[in-house]
């Protein structure tokens, strides 16, 4: 079996593929398939300085190649999260990156510095949610934005810190480069596209948030396309998502430009695709004479 | 195997028993080993992103096999209907909370439409302590009435236009009956006027809801739910994992 | 059957189904199945004042929920269009958009101009194809970009003139506002949403414009989004496509605010859909009661 | 029906001839009627936004059957290789230009792998006019022999490694034969090589092409390739329309 190692912003995950924030919650549910030590690391559910309901339902709905949700960042809170859901998850035997979210910079602040003292090994900064109504998607969608918010985080935060970036801009490579600028020690990109579905005979918004986030597999050319966009405009590394339901998706993603890979939708339709794809990476890697994830890093050659 | 898995499982018998209405039996030995009445399935389709949640419907341990009956409502559903015996499917099973499992209780087990099949499961359980009320749109839209009687359960129909049983509301007919708890499945307005009836006699009564799911585990936090906690706090649990069944008392019906 | 008619900018349409620019050439290939007449519109491949031979192949490929193209422009330039396409078309009965690109703003001027003294009932404008590498994308992306294209267009432009818009933007609204106060009678949206995909086996993107535009049913969701989005920001109406199918997303797209309809990728997986459609949505009205298309435009009542 | 339609016609046959290539017969009355050798169809898959360019094989007017045979290449055609008799599916067809129809000339038919069912249509037409020299990688991989045979067609069989027939390319064992015009499909070296020969011989030679399409007729200018004008200046022709079988001195191969 090849080596499957990478390393981001100083971390070492035993292979490329980790769960996407939202998707997989504080990982207990999926415990029940497979040890959590069979993933590179968990990007726990989006976590805010206070508890938050989050939206009313419907939340989530089916959509032609992939889906809709609008969850609005329900969690118990960042305090609930270090007492409660990290001691069982940091005994798993996987990175925990900590996915954190807010409406003002000084709830991001206030939630990364809570967290400097825990055995978390990466912090994402959520600016990117496009579900909630105020603050989040601001911060996410122009380069003064970014830079601000990820200077801000970055001077409480003592962990590794990644942005994770919304695809609902004009040029994403900026928004990378106003957090690179800024002291972000990687990016993950991409979010959800903003989207919505219409009750035809209610004439409702099928989700009670009126729009929600697009995931799935619809959107692996377009992170393909934003992951390769910014690798050449940023020295830090890219971690890559939107999509990925095959071992073949990633190493698309990972010839693009990214050094490792979340998954998040695929996770519902079977739970056991980041075994397979596991696997799969590992068939290509002793077929193609592969030694390191590393080299397939940015390896496409474009025309 | 842990509480759930996701498997693939053969396709015993299919049978359309009404308009737009199917009973699947998979082979399935280890999930009905495991799964309780009220609890249910996500069955993945082909080509598709999320999977189907469909409720049991029966429970076969020494046959190994689980029985699922649905109604095409949209397109996942209706490709559903088009397998046949012979064909797998990926079922992630069992999932969720079932019905409460005392035997001794005289039971009021009462579904509307689509939401009789859940009850079948329970009925299994209590035999003749099941009092089943059945209500449908009518004559042709009548299901699992035999199913029913066979295990036992005194089995009452009413139907929309009166076109078999009882005319009426599936609770008027219920009114009439002697029970000291309820089982419900069903439309929101049914469920509501089943929780007053069980208010009335002071019984306990337990609900099975639908919301629309994801990852059917309790990751996502997709199926929210309001819900009343204990000094009356509404919060969102999640019917797939706190659910489907949920004690009347706790559930906000809008 | 119910009354399909719907007017736009002035031009009144026997029923909402537009075929999408790209998609249907000049019309010919299709009218082998059936009368061009069937359909409310079609609108031309998009128009250059010269000849273009468009990108080399790879030019097309599938990904799930859609497909990516990255044609590049290939067509006659307006002079051709004018003496050998547009009189056969102009015979079909049925309404005539024609869709103009270009590099600089001279190039659109000038193609419009040729077209005033046509029989072309619209003129599209088509700031927001990806597929150019210079020009093209620079005037959908920008507020100013818009504004310029479409003022300067105006002042050429004798035909009702409709702005067609990128969805690779942080916010599209802003965009209709642009092409409106700009004097456009319509804006239609969505074009395709960029993005890319990767031959594993030889490393190199798969369409040889190494990104192209991805369109298709997956696109819905956005598309929707996008209208509603758009619908409470301006007053001239909008042709609202992008992933439509079914007569169900048809109707979708109209209560997001739409006041006609295009369609596009759903001709290769069905040429017979538009017929389809148009059935689906004679029923539909018939069965509930709506007398004319306009009542569900921006018939969607949010939560 | 215009010059091609699109319609659901049922399977009547499939076989599985070689490992990944199948052997499909449609119903297809229609279609048989109009259908030319080198003509393709194009085929719907249930799920997906682009049909599956296929080249017709064989096509029996009297018997209304079109004939396939393809090569798992991917997952379109890998979920068509699932297809059973029985099964529907839509064609787009009959499309594009086939090869030219003189049946007197001496004609070598020359086929690389999956690129030698398109030849049979035309060697059906040719009688014994017809030389094929098929070539495959092994003597599993072997398809169709018998047919070009039972057509009358004097048939050779190359194979890369020698496990069958001649040991070497195609061309190499073609250039033994006399013929007055050359019809070739296979990978883009072997065209080149035929292409070569053909000039050698002074003789005119068609090529049947592929290009990844959309539409499949013509409109959306998907399925360009790179060809020479009477002028010799390069322009993008289009494989659904103009070809896929085109003059080989008009094509540039890349
Ligand atoms: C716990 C539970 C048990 C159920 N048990 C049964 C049963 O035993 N028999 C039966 O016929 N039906 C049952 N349902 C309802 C069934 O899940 C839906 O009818 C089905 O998901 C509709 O899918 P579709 O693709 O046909 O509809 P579409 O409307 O095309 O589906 C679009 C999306 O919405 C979801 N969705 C739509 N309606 C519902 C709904 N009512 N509940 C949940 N998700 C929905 C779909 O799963 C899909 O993701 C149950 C639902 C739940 C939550
Ligand atoms: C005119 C013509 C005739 C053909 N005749 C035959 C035949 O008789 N037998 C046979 O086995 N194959 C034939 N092919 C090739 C066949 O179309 C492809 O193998 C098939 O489209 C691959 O689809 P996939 O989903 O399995 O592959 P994927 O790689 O998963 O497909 C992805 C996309 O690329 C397209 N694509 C991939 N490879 C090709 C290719 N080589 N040519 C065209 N499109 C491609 C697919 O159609 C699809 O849109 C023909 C192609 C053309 C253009
Ligand atoms: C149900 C759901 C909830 C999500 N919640 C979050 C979240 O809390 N924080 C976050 O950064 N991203 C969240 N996301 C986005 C995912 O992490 C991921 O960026 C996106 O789904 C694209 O990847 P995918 O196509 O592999 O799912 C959520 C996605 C889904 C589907
Ligand atoms: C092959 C192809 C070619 C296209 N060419 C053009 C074009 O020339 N001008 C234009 O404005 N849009 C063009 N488009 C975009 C479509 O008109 C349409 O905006 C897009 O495909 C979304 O709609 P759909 O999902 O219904 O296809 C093209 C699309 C495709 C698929
Ligand atoms: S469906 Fe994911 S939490 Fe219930
Ligand atoms: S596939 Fe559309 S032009 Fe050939």
């Amino acid at each position: 079996m090849a080596n499957l190692k990478v390393t981001v912003a100083g971390v070492e995950f035993e292979n490329p593929l980790i769960a996407a924030s939202g998707t997989f919650g504080f990982g207990k549910e999926y415990s029940e398939f497979y040890p959590l030590s069979a993933l590179g690391g968990v990007s726990c559910k989006g976590i805010t300085i206070k508890e938050r309901p989050g939206n009313p339902p419907p939340r989530v709905t089916e959509a032609p190649g992939g889906m809709l949700n609008a969850v609005g960042l329900q969690n118990p809170g960042v305090d609930h999260f270090i007492e409660y859901d990290l001691p069982w998850l940091s005994r798993q035997g996987t990175k925990i990156i900590a996915n954190v979210a807010g409406n003002a910079p000084e709830d991001y602040c206030a939630t990364v510095e809570k967290l400097n003292d825990t055995c978390v090994d990466m912090v994402e900064l959520n600016i990117s949610c496009p579900n909630v109504k105020q603050g989040g998607v601001q911060f996410g969608t122009t380069c003064e934005g970014v830079f601000g918010i990820t200077s801000e985080v970055r001077k409480h935060c003592k962990k590794p810190l990644m942005v994770k970036l919304s695809p609902n801009v004009t040029d994403i490579s900026e928004m990378a480069v106003a957090a690179e600028s800024a002291g972000a020690d990687a990016v993950s990109m991409i979010n959800t596209l903003t989207g919505m579905r219409i009750d035809i005979h209610t004439k409702r918004p099928i989700l009670h948030n009126n729009t929600g986030g697009f995931s799935g597999p619809a959107l692996l050319p377009i992170a393909l396309r934003m992951v390769w966009q910014t690798a050449g405009k940023i020295k830090i590394p890219i971690v890559g998502l939107g999509g990925i339901s095959t071992w073949q998706d990633a190493v698309e993603m990972l010839l693009a430009g990214a050094s490792a890979l979340q998954i998040g939708t695929v996770l519902f339709t079977d739970p056991y695709a980041p075994l397979k794809i596991c696997e799969g990476l590992s068939e290509y890697m002793d077929k193609n004479g592969v030694e390191s994830l590393k080299e397939l890093t940015g390896g496409m050659r474009p025309w | 195997m842990g509480r759930y898995d996701s498997k693939i499982c053969r396709l015993k018998k299919t049978e359309k028993i009404a308009s737009g209405i199917f009973d699947f039996l998979f082979e399935a030995p280890d999930f009905a080993r495991q799964a309780q009445p009220g609890q249910f399935a996500n069955i993945r389709l082909p080509g598709r992103t999320l999977r189907r949640p469909i409720s049991i419907c029966g429970i076969d341990r020494e046959g190994g096999t689980l029985r699922f009956v649905f109604q095409i409502r949209g397109e996942g559903t209706a490709e559903l209907a088009e397998y046949k015996a012979g064909d797998c499917l990926e079922l992630l099973a069992p999932l969720g909370k079932g019905f409460p499992r005392e035997q001794n209780r005289k039971t009021l087990l009462i579904g509307g439409g689509i939401g009789v099949p859940p009850l079948l499961g329970a009925a299994a359980e209590l035999g003749t302590a099941a009092v089943a009320v059945l209500g449908f749109r009518n004559r042709e839209a009548v299901i699992l009435e035999e199913d029913f009687k066979k295990l036992g359960a005194k089995t009452l129909v009413a139907t929309d236009d009166g076109s078999y049983g009882f005319h009426g509301l599936v609770t008027e007919l219920a009114a009439k009956e002697e029970f000291e708890a309820v089982f419900a499945c069903g439309p929101a307005p049914m469920l509501k006027a089943v929780r007053a009836l069980a208010e009335e006699r002071h019984v306990p009564c337990f609900l099975s809801l639908e919301e629309r799911m994801a990852c059917g585990i309790g990751a996502c936090l997709g199926c929210a739910t309001p819900l009343l906690d204990e000094e009356g706090n509404r919060y969102y649990g999640h019917v797939c994992k706190d659910g489907p069944v949920f004690d009347a008392c706790r559930v906000i019906l809008e």
